[in-house]
């Protein structure tokens, strides 16, 4: 199954546990979403928990503060993650505070779905990646799957999980991304980031997409006899501190893989948690590979933009002290 | 005045609900002059508006949505409104929690942002209503005033609304100001209820001096959002009598002469006519009330300030649960104090 | 068929702008289908309101902020427009760039967006005037879809324009869908002009697949606005006769037999006739006009395809000048590869 | 002179000097702006540049792109800069890109002014510190005084900058920061951070009020023998990498204080500087001080969330060993 099949499958799943799940967004319901990620939810659970929204994400994202007070459990999507920009204040501002302002009189069981991220050549606010535009604002929760398994355990526990969460797709993922995805019930709790590989000369940390390419990067590096893990993070908020120690630990180098803009990127984050927490096992610099501190490029230049193999090969090479 | 076949005791017991929201109002506002409450916004002048809506519902099956000035006059709806509105005003946590059954949300401090959840509220009580296949009984009522109808929230909600057919009231208080600025420099709309017009929802402009009047027209809008017609716009032209909140000083800028021709049309006064013409006032009366009112706030007042603090549930109530990191943060909390 | 008198000559070129409008669009959209270009809107349905549009405007003293989808038909503002668009399309960052002194702005993809930015700029033209002690002689005029008028930007910008007496035309390009939502599910509101209600301006309706009424309607509301009386909304009824994008297919959601009733009212058509009756047309003029159109763009198809791209134009345009950062990704841009 | 009468000082020069400069906002006209900022324009340069707008924080901040294509220069003012989150969308989206999408063909010489941190017992959303909110947005450049000769010399450069520059202004500070404000002609560039006191055992990195309470940290420490020198950053972007490298290079230790939440705020991008550019010089890990991964609490709890100088001295000793 691919990703963006998980997806729906996950939502056919939840929308029939529980009846109190709605999904509703920009074009989710007949067209069953531009990506076709509610496909069929439609005729599946009728017009009254599927619904199309008027054109304004403020609303879409400020109407599940009420339904989540009223019990339901809101599912919206943003149409695309740069568009959650004109829902800032209700997500920042609202969605992420009910509970905290209401002192949990009110849940807020909200999972906003959106996607993000380039490599497919689109307009302008339809690639960029903000997580870390989100990760300062307390009482969200920030989930970011890289294979269509963690798609549906990661979405699953979203829904049932009693807090915000803002769930990213990789837009080059959907349908690229392909794994063995469990029919049945399949939960992934959040926190625990998943290691891939078993490489003990540097670890390369990375979430959602960036987890592919990095994949790639130690198989190419394997190759040139440097053995890589890559530590896919899995979800941002709350962070999976103990993986991150124990892969520093073992490796003593380390780069972090992001496609967002370098400044103040999520990348950082790990940075300082790392500094915090496992400084004396670092045996040089964290390497950082980013997206340039540049808004998202246009179709033709966003291959020089966004991080790939070569670069984050590079980022290794440096890491590990093969060249400066 | 508004003829509505309102019995005797209810008038009344609006009146007294006035008077008591600006004796609560008044006390705010001098406990922080005292330093013992911080920035707050006093209610005169809504008093009407306030009350006059709270009538027209039902406490036990509608749900408000306030801005923030609307706390101290509803207490229709449970005594924990006031409560804990005092708690919000000392700065005590607790202040953000009306606790069940009270169907009153806290005060919105972000302009606007209430209505798109007051809008979801009232799209998820209907959808509830569907689920357990009856009919919906509730509405919600959000207020909002006329320098926060500027947002784009307001907007994007009105249009929502009506499109769901939601069961939802927005109550516009237009006291002609947001802090400095007069509604004639908010919008060029012959009335904010015009905007309705853009929303496909009746919109009415009421004296919000006039508690009966409100009543009648959030009565009627309440009666057809449970009928399932939809949303509907009222918008309750007040006067803001006193500062914006005691931050404030009108002084620079509302005309002396407009704000004395406003306080001729004192909610309060206006009210005190129907008493009596009713034959319901005395001035007995009105001091009992008065000094009950006061009572009520007194004991309000020395419950917050006797209330508990835990430094700790700084922690508490970011998720259902603290993250490691949240406990991380607890575990180290004052260890550098 | 607004009776209007306009000369011959311009009626021809008008007619002329809308075929090869068309033209320009359908080149594109095969451009996608062939992999040369990315994602892009085609124009089918709305050649009459957006050239109708331009020709009331005056390209010397006007402003135009697009959406999306006028890009192709605005060639009176100068040959630059379609240029920078057709490199937009294919996703060159001088797709962005249109040259001084042609005064069109970039399609806007983040929805309603530009109307903050066409209100700045009328308000900015308005100020300039002002500042040179001469009368305004300019407006802006900025389009809008029918599904982006949901987002708050659009409300904000309308209610702010009025009480700014802004020279800002707004025309709102209602063609009946917003990708598959249909304008019925976008608003209750009787009509999209009766939005103007609420900001306090004049709004009307019109027929968008009409060149010359949408001609008139702008027309007029320009004159309002340099005359300093303020700002108009106008919304031009049209329909979306192709999908809404490369991207998508409207067969899942638009009704065929909708879809063939509004292509007995293809603007195109409606123009034609026109011209029939002015005795303008023939099939010769017709098929010369449309070799025309083809050349001029297949010269910008492979004048973008040919133009140079420079990677490192990344780290251009963020700032006047690089920071130290950007000179530092700048500098180790390609080190990798 | 304190804070608040700097910026108003300012703005009435440099209204004087370009009539282009537009100064709008809520209540910025006959009030003087909630906290007199902009007291006596109006007065002094008329309500055709000197504007009370709706409310309505989106439509300020993109009206601010269209002046400024049209030639302007508009400087406006968010109240509180919790509600920039309602114009989020224009300022990250717009604001910031009007120059790259179109390839420079605008300027975009926007200066938007907006109070914001705590100490005042502000209702909520008007003491969040939210820069790192905007500092991973590129085409931003973020100012952040903590003296009033330098609100001045910033505040100045911030409006003949080309650029968009969001200013931030301490509300705490407004009245209580009181110095030396040169009353002609002052200018203080971009990127050049501020040293305080020669201290050699520590480094206190901050900006904004905590730059204040950080001295007097350094005053306390002096006091129990620990030479710190604080260092103020004064621009968040561009940021001062070498003044950070050689304070590092000299001091070893590092402690950097913010007032916003821990979780990636723009702390993190600074330990990751000093991971990128001066790893090898630090002799332990950097230490954080910060707000909590809460939202900015009720007036009562304040004290308890925001860095205060024990809390600054406490870091200070964990950074040089002294406590665990
Ligand atoms: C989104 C937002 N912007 C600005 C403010 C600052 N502010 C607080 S009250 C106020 C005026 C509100 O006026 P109005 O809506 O008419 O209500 P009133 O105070 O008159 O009852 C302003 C600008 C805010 N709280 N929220
Ligand atoms: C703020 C924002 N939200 C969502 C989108 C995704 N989107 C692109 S076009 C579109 C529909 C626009 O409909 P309308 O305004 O009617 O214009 P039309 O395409 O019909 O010309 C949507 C939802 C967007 N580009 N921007
Ligand atoms: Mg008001
Ligand atoms: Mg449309």
């Amino acid at each position: 199954m691919n990703m963006v099949e998980a997806i729906n499958h996950t939502l056919h799943r939840e929308m029939t546990r529980d009846e109190r799940v709605m999904v509703f967004g920009q074009d989710v319901g007949v067209n069953g979403g531009v990506f076709r990620a509610t496909e069929g939810l439609l005729n599946g659970f009728g017009a009254r928990r599927v619904v199309d929204t008027p054109l304004a994400e403020g609303v879409i994202a400020g109407t599940a503060v009420g339904l989540a007070a009223a019990g339901m459990i809101p599912v919206p999507e943003i149409q695309f993650l740069g568009f959650s920009y004109q829902a800032y204040h209700q997500i920042a501002g609202q969605v992420a505070r009910l509970r905290y302002r209401t002192r949990s009189r009110f849940d807020a069981p909200i999972t906003i779905r959106s996607p993000f991220g380039g490599g497919v050549r689109t307009p302008e606010l339809h690639s960029d990646s903000l997580e870390a535009q989100y990760a300062n604002v307390p009482g969200l929760k920030i989930v970011m799957p890289a294979s269509a398994a963690d798609a549906k355990g990661l979405l699953t526990t979203a829904i049932r999980d009693p807090n915000p969460v803002l769930f990213l797709e990789p837009l080059r993922g959907y349908r690229m991304i392909k794994d063995d995805v469990p029919l049945g019930e399949h939960t992934v709790p959040f926190g625990q980031a998943r290691t891939l590989g078993d490489g003990a000369d540097v670890v390369i940390i990375a979430w959602s997409f960036m987890v592919e390419l990095s994949r790639r990067a130690a198989v190419r590096l394997a190759d040139q006899g440097v053995s890589a893990r890559v530590l896919d993070l899995r979800t941002l908020v709350p962070l999976d501190v103990e993986s991150i120690v124990s892969a520093v630990e073992t490796c003593g180098r380390v780069v972090v893989v992001q496609e967002a803009p370098e400044t103040s990127g999520f990348s950082s984050e790990v940075i300082a948690t790392i500094n915090d927490e496992a400084f004396y096992s670092l045996e040089a610099p964290v390497v950082r590979v980013s997206g340039y501190d540049a808004p998202y490029p246009t179709g033709m230049l966003e291959d020089y933009y966004v991080p790939d193999v070569d670069r984050i090969v590079a980022g290794v090479l440096k890491a590990i002290g093969e060249i400066a | 005045m508004a003829l509505v076949g309102l019995d005797d005791s209810v008038v009344k017991e609006m009146y007294s609900q006035m008077l008591a929201a600006r004796v609560f109002s008044q006390r705010l506002f001098n406990l922080q002059r005292q330093g013992r409450a911080g920035t707050n916004a006093p209610v005169d002048g809504n008093e009407a508006t306030i009350v006059g809506a709270a009538f027209a519902l039902d406490p036990e099956r509608d749900w408000v949505l306030p801005q923030y000035r609307e706390l101290v006059g509803l207490e229709r709806f449970g005594k924990d409104v006031l409560d804990r509105y005092v708690l919000f005003c000392i700065g005590h946590p607790d202040g953000g929690h009306i606790p069940e059954p009270v169907r009153v949300w806290p005060p919105q401090i972000s302009l606007a942002t209430q209505l798109p959840h007051a809008l979801g509220m009232a799209w998820g009580l209907k959808r509830e209503a569907e689920m357990e296949s009856r009919p919906n009984e509730s509405c919600v009522l959000a207020f909002i005033g006329d320098g926060a109808s500027s947002e784009g929230d307001f907007y994007e909600t009105g249009n929502f609304a009506a499109v769901l057919d939601a069961p939802l009231v927005i109550l516009l208080v237009n006291n002609g100001w947001a802090i400095s600025t007069p509604a004639s420099s908010q919008t060029r709309a012959k009335t904010f209820s015009e905007k309705a017009k853009g929303f496909g929802m009746p919109g009415v402009t009421v004296d919000g001096t006039d508690a009966l009047a409100v009543f009648d027209a959030v009565k009627e809008a309440r009666t057809r959002a449970i009928a399932g017609a939809g949303p509907s716009l009222i918008e309750a032209i007040t006067y803001r009598l006193a500062p914006h909140t005691t931050a404030d000083d009108p002084t620079r800028y509302v005309p002396p002469e407009e704000l004395a021709a406003a306080r001729e049309r004192d909610p309060l006064t206006v009210m005190k006519s129907e008493m009596e013409r009713r034959g319901l006032w005395s001035e007995d009366w009105e001091a009992a009330t008065l000094v009950q009112a006061d009572e009520r706030m007194e004991q309000a007042v020395l419950a917050a300030e006797a209330r508990p603090l835990d430094p700790e549930s700084l922690f508490h109530h970011v998720f259902d649960e603290l993250t490691p990191r949240l406990s991380r943060q607890r575990q180290n909390f004052g260890a550098g104090r």
